[in-house]
């Protein structure tokens, strides 16, 4: 019987061998579902683990690093900010709605796990074309989804990214970004306690939700058994959150948890045995006190069910009253379901029988490792052999094809269904470069970019995933803010492929030697496999989450208008259109070799921005990403409502993506000051044009005239001209 | 012709807002109510067309769009 | 002068409005819904936010929460009641102000500065602006489709474009006659969609939502103490 | 006992949401719908009390909260 039910938890043979040595005995069915779910890919990291441990962690600001439940950063006067990014691929691809929304939850609850109230969400969404209706509809089901949740449990969604390419059509990225912000001695930790510390489970009932959901569906590729597999989607509640994060935040405030462990991926399995772990000691779990939705579930079920909004508070016993009628008062539900005890077995009862008898650490430490073969692709060379340039089109229908490009189009069709101005501290929110907050309190700002570019690291996972950390950096450069620490969510297809394993440790190597030589740690960060569908991988795509701190905000920079001198800061060399925008929306096919980041350019470009926010006021900035840095300068000037007069040298400086450029905007007159600070800091600036009058005219190879009034037409139709009328459930 | 589609979420799955209520009833003095489930009814209306063209066209209907496949049932009623 | 604001579970503005009327140099505090008593305070602010989830319909459930008689005596005295946003559909529901909102027209969640003319300024919302005024105030709902009940409201803020033109282009969400914000007929009790306590600095969309929060708080100094705040 | 009431929004009441569907469903091919009404029910499970209790409480729940007077009617049926 068991070795059948090991193989339908999604457990290999060698894996079933390996507990029944641990156990000295075969698991019973409750023990061999605690297994499955903790030793599935999704919480075990086994494919991952072993590349993980090079990254770079340590600086002196790190309070939490890697392994808790959020990363934790010092940001001075006794304040400390915790971040952690999530994925939430499959279950937004089985119910798009619901898989985001419930992503949105799992993600506040890591960072309210850690003391910290959170102030913001971003989310990093991809899928395949919108010309497919499917996948309109999900994007619609999606961006709906983080909206109902995010909205009604009250934090604000303060920026993203959205990304669409047919590689994603079978396997939608939705990862989503959680800020929060603490005072020093309101942090809390996910241990269990001494022995006697009493574990109480707050929040919604148990029911059948998404059981196996982190084995099956977040550790398996797609296929036609999709649909199968639907049964375990989960449904969010936001209102039950939101009382959630209060009645926690209010027993942190009153010093009533000795630790936290939210009720994610594996559920109650999870959450016994991680602080047990943590804490090095057992813990003896009674189901018959768990509330339920649903009266007559088993204990795998109980152990496995991954039912939303759930939390498990470490309580000393003379303060479980005052715990309880905490949860009262917040009116959430709270149940006293375990004790810690000495000792290293947890222990699990149900209908007052003893079903579970394992070590604690078992489920944790002896996850398998897995070190999977590692083949560098032998089409790469290909790829960088392939720079067939059709013919160029002229620069003004390169640059509408581009403006009509969902990805690079107006985006506030997305945004506009997020609250981000909730608590009144958005300085700059979502719409140009990163978002940046006010810590009321303090004099600081904290400023967080999150970017990915699948395409990039397609072509070159190592240079892609270094200058996905420096473009995060000067994203938030460029609102003032200086690099602080990262997150990192690694989506990539599957792992038994040596291929994609080698895209993987080479996205890692970039990751770290980026971090490494901005002195910018990593804090935390998820693995995503299996991002395939019907044998077909998605690119290998990291995404980068940047926090920085701005001390103090500078102040606001000032509307684009007439006679301002439009100045490209960056190294001369621009000649590379690997992976960028124009070679997909104008030349078709991927190919290429993306320009490596120059680690001293990079620092320098970043330093020159932050000093110019702080002080040349007013000035206006704009990082150079995806479009380039033309499409750059019209996001300013549809801003500002203003045409201009710009010359480019070749369609590489116009729509290159190499790293390490922006583009500054300032009254003429003021341009002197801004060479001077570029001369002290040593960078190169250009000096592209003059902004006025109402059109657009480039002088270069071609000179064309194009009425900004058309520019903003179609840039603001990207995506809502396409979405119209789109419906979700 | 027109047909009335009756959605409903699966029991197994969560009604947030069916507790929700629940509860709110129960505070309101209806001590009984032990449970509540919220479903959605969809009246599609077809002019001109029969019955058997209608019910084809609704099924087709709720299967691409109007039911959630991965959490609800349908079942459809003709009416007229 | 003491404001109460009121917290029911899932309202989530209550800080922000309660920091936006301090620093226009009002008094607040926070009451819970479970409360029964707004004794000692001079007007009452509902928030916005999504008080018990929205389920059910917005405001539905909310409306009988025991602060809620409370609410309904202080307007019976003639006091100023506000609703922002969810506190308005609660306020409807409630039966203080007429009508109901529902879903927005294109069924999405709006979150952006709109602009609003002022239609009266015999309002506690309005009294400090100025008629045919254009106000720019965020607006953040996703039922902020204000349907009528049988008698015509008194509104007192309508959606409009830049230069005060109510049409149907401006018309964010759907709402009748492009009504934004209205009161009662004595103007005591008010209730408006868009969030006036998101534009009262610099940095944000606009300041124009101080009139509005400086008029409610001039509406609660000129009303002669009752036998509430005795 | 359970009660399933049905409440719908009255006619001159807009309902944008079956407005949208209408719109989605004619894009997805189906021409000829020309109109769709989408509303809600709410089920409602009281053990142990007869029809007539229930009958009588959940409309006292209608009126009072589950549905709006406002642009609502409700319709009450008795289940079991
Ligand atoms: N899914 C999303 N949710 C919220 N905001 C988004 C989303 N996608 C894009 N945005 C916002 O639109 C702006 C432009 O995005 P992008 O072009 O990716 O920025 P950059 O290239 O500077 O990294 C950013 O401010 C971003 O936060
Ligand atoms: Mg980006």
């Amino acid at each position: 019987m068991a070795e059948t039910l090991h193989r339908q938890l999604g457990m290999t043979d060698d894996e079933f061998t390996a507990v029944n040595g641990i156990l000295e005995r075969p698991p019973a069915d409750p023990e061999l579902a605690m297994y499955s779910v903790m030793w599935s890919e999704h919480c075990s990291y086994k494919s991952s683990r072993v590349h993980l441990g090079g990254l770079p962690t340590d600086a002196p600001w790190v309070v939490v690093g890697p392994g808790e439940n959020a990363g934790v950063v010092d940001i001075g006067d006794g304040w400390l900010a915790a971040l952690r990014i999530e994925s939430h691929n499959h279950p937004s691809f089985v119910e798009p709605y619901q898989g985001a929304a419930t992503g949105v939850g799992g993600i506040l609850r890591d960072i309210f796990t850690m003391g910290a109230r959170p102030v913001g969400l971003w989310n990093q969404i991809r899928f395949g074309d919108l010309s497919d209706p499917h996948n309109r509809y999900l994007f619609n089901g999606v961006v709906a989804g983080i909206a109902g949740y995010g909205n009604a449990v009250g934090v604000p969604t303060l920026g993203g990214e959205v990304e669409f390419d047919p590689v994603y059509a079978g396997n939608p990225l939705v990862n989503v970004m959680c800020l929060g912000v603490l005072q020093e001695e309101q942090l809390v930790l996910g241990t269990a306690g001494p022995p006697g510390t009493v574990a109480v489970l707050l929040g919604a009932a148990t029911g059948r939700d998404g059981i196996g959901g982190a084995s099956v569906l977040a550790s398996a590729s797609f296929d036609e058994a999709a649909g199968a597999k639907r049964p375990s989607v989960q449904v969010g509640d936001p209102f039950e959150e939101k009382k959630l994060i209060e009645a926690c935040l209010d027993l942190y405030d009153r010093r009533l948890v000795v630790g936290v462990q939210d009720l994610g991926a594996a559920g109650l399995s999870c959450a016994a045995s991680e602080p047990a772990a943590r804490a090095g000691v057992g813990m003896d779990l009674n189901l018959d006190a768990v509330h339920l939705r649903e009266p007559d579930m088993t204990a795998p079920e109980m152990l496995m069910s991954e039912s939303q909004e759930r939390m498990m508070a470490f309580v000393a016993p003379d303060q479980v009253e005052e715990v309880l009628a905490v949860a009262a008062r917040w009116e959430i539900e709270a149940s006293v379901v375990g004790t810690v005890a000495g000792g290293d077995r947890l222990r699990v009862y149900h209908n007052g029988q003893q079903v579970v008898d394992v070590p604690a650490a078992s489920l944790t430490d002896e996850a398998p490792i897995l070190r999977r073969p590692i083949a560098r692709p032998d089409w790469m060379d290909e790829l960088w052999k392939r720079t067939d340039r059709q013919a160029d089109v002229p620069i003004d229908v390169a640059l509408l094809g581009l403006l009509d490009d969902p990805a690079l189009g107006d985006r506030s069709w997305v945004y506009e269904q997020f609250d981000h101005m909730l608590f009144l501290n958005t300085v700059h929110g979502p719409g140009r470069d990163g978002s940046l907050i006010r810590v009321r309190g303090t004099s600081k700002g904290l400023a967080v970019s999150t970017d990915g570019n699948g395409r990039v690291c397609q072509l070159d996972p190592r240079r892609g995933a270094e200058r996905l950390v420096y473009e995060a950096a000067l994203n938030v450069a460029v609102v003032g803010a200086r690099p602080l620490a990262v997150v990192d969510n690694l989506n990539f297809g599957n792992p038994e492929k040596p291929e994609v394993m080698w895209q993987f440790t080479e996205v890692l190597a970039g990751l770290g030697a980026a971090c490494e030589a901005l002195g910018v740690p990593i804090v935390g960060g998820n693995v995503s496999f299996y991002n395939e569908t019907d044998g077909q991988d998605i690119y290998p795509t990291p995404v980068v989450g940047l926090l920085g701190m701005a001390e103090p905000i500078p102040s606001l920079p000032e509307p684009v208008t007439g006679g301002m001198s439009m100045l490209l800061i960056g190294p001369e060399q621009t000649d590379n259109l690997a992976g960028s925008a124009y070679q997909r929306v104008v030349r078709g096919a991927l190919g290429g070799r993306p320009t490596r980041v120059d680690a001293d350019q990079g620092g320098r470009t970043i330093e020159f921005a932050i000093r110019l926010t702080h002080v040349i006021h007013g000035a206006v900035l704009h990082d150079i990403s995806q479009g380039g840095a033309l499409m750059a300068a019209v996001e300013l000037l549809i801003a500002g409502g203003v045409g201009a007069h710009a010359e480019f040298r070749s369609v590489e400086q116009a729509f290159g993506e190499d790293p390490h450029r922006f583009l500054c905007l300032v009254p003429a007159n003021r341009k002197p000051e801004v060479e001077q600070l570029a001369l002290e800091v040593g960078c190169r600036i250009e000096d592209i044009g003059m902004t006025g009058g109402s059109d657009l005219t480039i002088a270069g190879p071609e000179t064309i005239n194009i009425p900004l009034e058309r520019l903003r037409d179609v840039w603001a139709n990207a995506i809502s001209a396409r979405m119209h009328g789109a419906v979700h459930e | 012709m027109k047909a009335v589609v009756t959605i409903t979420r699966r029991q197994e799955i969560a009604d947030p807002e069916g507790a929700t209520i629940q509860r709110a009833l129960v505070d309101l003095g209806y001590a009984e109510v032990d449970a509540v489930r919220v479903n959605r009814t969809v009246e599609v209306s077809m002019p001109g067309r029969d019955r058997e063209y209608v019910l084809s066209a609704v099924r087709g209907m709720c299967e691409k769009m109007l039911a959630n496949p991965v959490m609800e049932d349908f079942e459809i009623e003709i009416l007229d | 002068m003491t404001v109460g604001i009121v917290a029911f579970p899932g309202t989530n503005c209550e800080q922000d409005v309660a920091y936006a009327l301090e620093s226009l140099g009002a008094k607040t505090v926070t009451v819970w819904h479970r409360e029964s008593s707004l004794d000692g305070l001079d007007a009452v602010v509902l928030p916005g936010g999504f008080a018990h989830g929205d389920y059910l319909r917005t405001g539905a459930i909310a409306r009988f929460s025991p602060i809620m008689a409370a609410v309904e005596k202080l307007a019976a005295e003639g006091r100023p009641v506000l609703g922002i946003c969810n506190g308005f559909q609660i306020l409807c529901e409630a039966g203080l102000l007429p009508g109901a909102l529902i879903a927005n027209r294109d069924l999405k969640f709006i979150c952006r500065p709109a602009h609003l003319r002022v239609e009266s300024t015999d309002s506690i919302l309005t009294r400090a602006a100025t008629i045919g005024q254009v106000l720019t105030i965020p607006l953040n709902s996703y039922e902020g489709n204000y349907v009528p009940g049988p008698e015509a409201p008194n509104a007192v803020l309508r959606y409009c474009d830049p230069d005060g033109n109510v049409t149907e282009a401006a018309n964010p969400n759907g709402s009748a006659e492009g009504i934004a914000g209205i009161a009662n007929g004595a103007g005591t009790v008010a209730g408006l969609m868009p969030h006036p306590e998101r534009a009262i600095e610099d940095f944000m969309a606009s300041t124009d939502g101080r009139v509005l929060l400086e008029s409610f708080i001039a509406s609660v100094e000129a009303t002669p103490a009752g036998v509430a705040s005795g």
